[in-house]
């Protein structure tokens, strides 16, 4: 557990295992009663290797707030989950499963929300790379057809637009 | 600029005797009432609302008829930003639609993704991607003007179809291409005359009076 | 029976007044605007297609830069000859060999013509732009026609001073 | 919930409905599953992503000021106030402090946005209900304001025009004045909206006993905003967390009070929006009164060249005209940001939605969800 107020958001940081615990006590307890989860986001930091779930409390009754921080490992991001604590957080839950692809432990109904059942990947991890085609759908912008459609075909460049990689962010 | 043959219907006599083609009363009937899709889905979406609105009212031109059944519309407005998860239905929708059938691509995101164009992973980057459209609107989101504007250039689309095409026409009918060249001749001579109108307005006074035309 | 009195008064009120304000509205002036045969109200700040003046374009690739889109594309070659001063009198020492804008990404927001030094890309009052071909909504700007710039280039050894937009991204 | 049956049994007569995602009463591209008995609606499910523009993505790829066109196109309906929570969180995190006059300006142009917003969201939900002329009348009244606004920012829709530190143009010569006209004639038309639409029995009786979303449901599930209003919590941040010049600001907070029917019912929800827009309109009229004279430049003084807030985290909220609009931000230092999150209200709104729906009968769901005033640009972000 790590308190830090200092900074611009205090917050608390707990661990993973803790964290449900920690949510039980901020909710029930009558002098917590953190009823209102205001918001719910995961932050992938590649750096450190690591992906926080970060949970914004505020209570209606006593007016005061609360930042929890949870980190847990890249590779394998499993956090229990809250959302029989606060119904809200299903839905928020599930999306930042949908977006960073962080498993909530016993989420009723872990599926993807924004993005369609069968895509492939977590857009918001830093080094996400997007797929060529969804259902025969191209995805990414073809450039090449701005220089074959377009006006920057010059004589020397119709042959420079042959070698241009499929996309700019398939190569990112 | 190429001209654009306008008329219609060519009179003999004194008047009495209206003799036309099967194209031009075809195409005049269908391009009088088109009726478009309820088809919002974003931004663009509000002012296609408002185009039905009090202040520039649609059914002047016979268009205001929103359908919410594809069955009952010819004319599709894709209106915002189509994502990947929706093309498949676009594609459906447009399909279900009756022949003849037009599709004006408002806005950005319809025309090529738009603003969401380079990071956009989801977004269908060009809703011609999976249907053919006829008339591109620029704009982000377009005026309800414009949307009248992309209207009545598709209505000058339509009035030079061909529907018997493999005969021989007495009457020459522009080509889609000079068609083409027309409209873009016409974006560029309004670019620049608004562009003087915009010097004008900067140079000459801040007031911010309502400047009309 | 006190109940039903009420809901007498309110449900003829609730009738007779819209027909009491569509009456009114009858005699009001209409609001619509025709607009083929009469331009809409355009304010000196309204902000549609963007157009660059070239004569006075420096090519600085500052609008290429700050346009969150990325749909200004300006290639840039250093001058051998003086080419003159703008309208602000700056300096132009750069051919703008390229400038491309491509209307159709372009999501108005105005933060182009804001940096612009010389104050020649402007965000225009045109709304009129359809067309039936997507590419003809990218506009050319550059008067420097193909075989000029290849002789530019040439001139220069094949260096460019700067490339920005969609032109980057080639290699 | 709205009991008129009391639904015991799921029995093989159970009937699926798929309610769009192309609808013309969905407001957007929302999809619901509708599980029915008979008339009744047992079950909904909501699906969303349909419009799911990569808002998040966006803002980690470019600069901190090239984010704000993109903030604009989230609640598209109201973009000021998406602008608005965005720059005064990176404000917040770099610490810059807009002069005054600034202040004044967001709020005049803030509460404008919203009683369009609000219009907007009147219009259409009685075009839902089966009403066609309020909307002609509301959307005549949004235009007025569209026009106000586009004299100031030059857009009609999607502005750009708060920045981190600033506005992007000072007021132009009589801008106020028209304002204030503009205000003198609204209450007129408010008036006149209400005399067609609010009080009129037939919407009562299509809306005063559906939808009705108790407080501890509301509260559960994160509902901000008109629809938490609307169930007789007075909340709002303008008064609660004060931010800009809302202190300075004399105005009611209106809720929901249970005159035509139970507490939280789709009119009461209803009303808190038309009870908004005179507040909203109350606070222009003193915003205007308080505003400072400036000079030239004054409103683009603080605005930085670049921006660049010092390492850390923030979660800045605002009153947006669907509830609390939360911008969760992450700098690490450079001039692009490592991570935006928008908590949106819309998206806890149709969370509530499998909540609040069952009980409901089926002609009743388009005046159920349209109630919740959402917008898909914001649920899908």
């Amino acid at each position: 557990m790590d308190v830090r107020v200092d900074v611009l958001g205090p917050y608390v940081r707990i661990a993973p295992t803790a964290l449900r615990e920690a949510a039980r006590i901020l909710r029930h307890d009558p002098d917590l009663d953190f009823d209102f989860l205001r918001c719910l986001s995961g932050v992938d930091y590649i750096k450190q290797n690591e992906v926080e779930v970060v949970y914004h409390l505020f209570s209606f009754r006593h007016r005061h707030r609360i930042t929890l921080k949870v980190r847990v490992p890249r590779d394998d991001p499993r956090v229990p989950t809250v959302s029989d604590i606060w119904r809200t957080a299903e839905w928020h839950e599930r999306e930042t499963y949908d977006l960073l692809g962080v498993v909530f432990e016993g989420h009723p109904d872990l599926r993807r929300i924004l993005l369609p059942e069968d895509w492939e990947g977590y857009p918001l991890r830093k080094d996400y790379q997007v797929q060529a085609y969804y259902h025969d759908i191209p995805v990414p912008y073809d450039i090449r057809q701005d220089f074959e459609k377009g006006i920057w075909v010059f004589e020397d460049e119709i042959h420079a637009a042959d070698s241009i990689p499929p996309s700019p962010e398939a190569q990112s | 600029m190429v001209a654009v043959p306008v008329e219609r219907f060519e009179k003999t006599g004194e008047g009495f005797v209206l003799l036309t083609t099967v194209d031009a009363i075809f195409n005049w009937a269908r391009l009088s009432a088109l009726w478009p899709m309820t088809f919002g889905l974003a931004c663009c979406a509000i002012e296609m609302m408002v185009t039905v609105s009090a202040r520039t009212d649609l059914d002047r031109f016979g268009a205001g008829v929103f359908r919410a059944s594809p069955r009952q519309a010819d004319l599709m407005i894709v209106a915002g930003t189509v994502t990947i998860k929706m093309a498949s239905r676009v594609k459906r929708l447009y399909e279900q639609m009756p022949e003849p059938k037009y599709v004006i691509s408002m806005g950005s995101c319809a025309t090529c993704g738009g603003p969401y164009w380079d990071h956009g992973y989801h977004v269908l980057k060009g809703v011609n991607r999976v249907i053919p459209v006829d008339v591109y609107v620029p704009g982000c989101p377009p005026r309800p003007e414009a949307l009248y504007e992309g209207l009545l250039i598709l209505r000058e689309k339509i009035r030079h179809e061909r529907l018997l095409s493999n005969f021989k026409r007495y009457r020459a009918v522009p080509t889609m291409e000079e068609l083409s060249r027309w409209a873009q001749q016409k974006l560029v001579t309004n670019l620049k005359q608004a562009w003087e109108t915009k010097k004008s307005w900067t140079s000459v006074s801040t007031s911010s009076g309502p400047t009309s035309e | 029976m006190k109940y039903w009195w009420y809901r007498f008064y309110y449900t003829t009120r609730g009738i007779l007044w819209p027909l009491w304000i569509g009456l009114v509205n009858l005699f009001r002036r209409p609001v619509t605007i025709q607009y083929p045969h009469e331009k809409p109200r355009l304010f000196p700040r309204s902000r549609m297609m963007l157009y660059n003046d070239i004569d006075n374009c420096i090519g600085c690739l500052q609008c290429a830069r700050v346009c969150p889109v990325d749909c200004i594309a300006i290639e840039t070659v250093k001058a051998d000859k003086d080419l003159g001063v703008t309208n602000t009198g700056h300096k132009k020492k750069l051919y703008v060999t390229i400038f491309d804008i491509d209307e159709a990404k372009c999501c108005y927001c105005n933060l182009c013509t804001e940096v612009c030094p010389t104050e020649c890309l402007v965000m225009t009052p045109n709304f009129e732009g359809s067309v039936y071909d997507r590419y003809d909504l990218v506009l050319r700007f550059a008067k420097i026609t193909p075989e000029e710039r290849a002789e530019i280039l040439r001139k220069a050894g094949g260096k460019t001073a700067g490339v920005t937009g969609i032109l980057a991204r080639k290699t | 919930m709205t009991t008129i049956l009391d639904v015991e049994r799921i029995g093989p007569n159970a009937m699926v409905l798929h309610m769009g995602p192309q609808h013309p009463a969905t407001h957007g591209i929302l999809r619901l599953d509708l599980e029915t008995e008979g008339e009744v609606i047992t079950k909904v499910v909501p699906y969303i992503g349909y419009l799911h523009r990569c808002f998040e993505k966006h803002a980690e790829s470019m600069g901190w000021q090239m984010v704000i066109p993109y903030t604009d196109r989230m609640d598209y309906v109201a973009a000021i106030h998406m602008e608005l929570g965005y720059c005064l969180a990176v404000e917040k995190l770099a610490r810059i402090e807009p002069p005054e006059r600034v202040q004044y300006i967001r709020v005049i142009v803030a509460e404008l946005q919203r009683i369009a917003s609000h219009l907007l969201a009147i219009g259409t939900y009685g075009l839902d209900i089966g009403s066609v002329t309020p909307f002609f009348h509301a959307f005549r009244e949004r235009e007025k304001i569209l026009d106000l606004l586009e004299e100031l920012t030059g857009a009609r829709l999607l502005y750009n025009y708060v920045r981190i530190g600033g506005v992007a143009f000072d007021l132009p010569d009589g801008w106020l004045d028209k304002v204030r006209r503009f205000l003198d004639q609204f209450e007129k038309a408010w008036d006149e909206l209400n005399k067609i639409l609010t009080y009129n029995s037939v919407f009562i009786e299509r809306t005063a006993r559906i939808g009705v979303i108790p407080v501890e449901v509301a509260i559960a599930y994160g509902l901000t905003g008109p629809n938490l209003r609307g169930s007789g919590v007075r909340w709002d941040l303008r008064k609660e967390e004060p931010c800009l010049v809302y202190d300075r600001c004399e105005f009611d907070v209106p809720v929901g009070t249970g005159q035509y029917g139970p507490l939280g019912s789709a009119w009461d929800r209803y009303y808190v929006r038309v009870q908004e827009m005179a507040e909203s309109a109350k606070i222009v009229r003193q915003a205007i009164e308080q505003m400072p004279k400036g000079e030239a430049g004054d409103v683009q003084k603080a605005i930085p060249r670049v921006v660049r807030p010092p390492e850390g985290d923030i979660y800045f909220q605002y009153e947006a005209a669907r509830g609390e609009i939360g911008y969760y931000i992450v700098s690490d230092g450079s001039p692009v940001p490592y991570r935006v999150k928008a908590r949106s209200p819309c998206f806890c709104h149709i969370s509530a939605l499998p909540e609040i729906g069952p009980g409901a009968m089926i002609a009743d769901a388009v005046a159920l969800v349209g109630s919740l005033d959402i917008v898909m640009g914001e649920v899908d972000r």
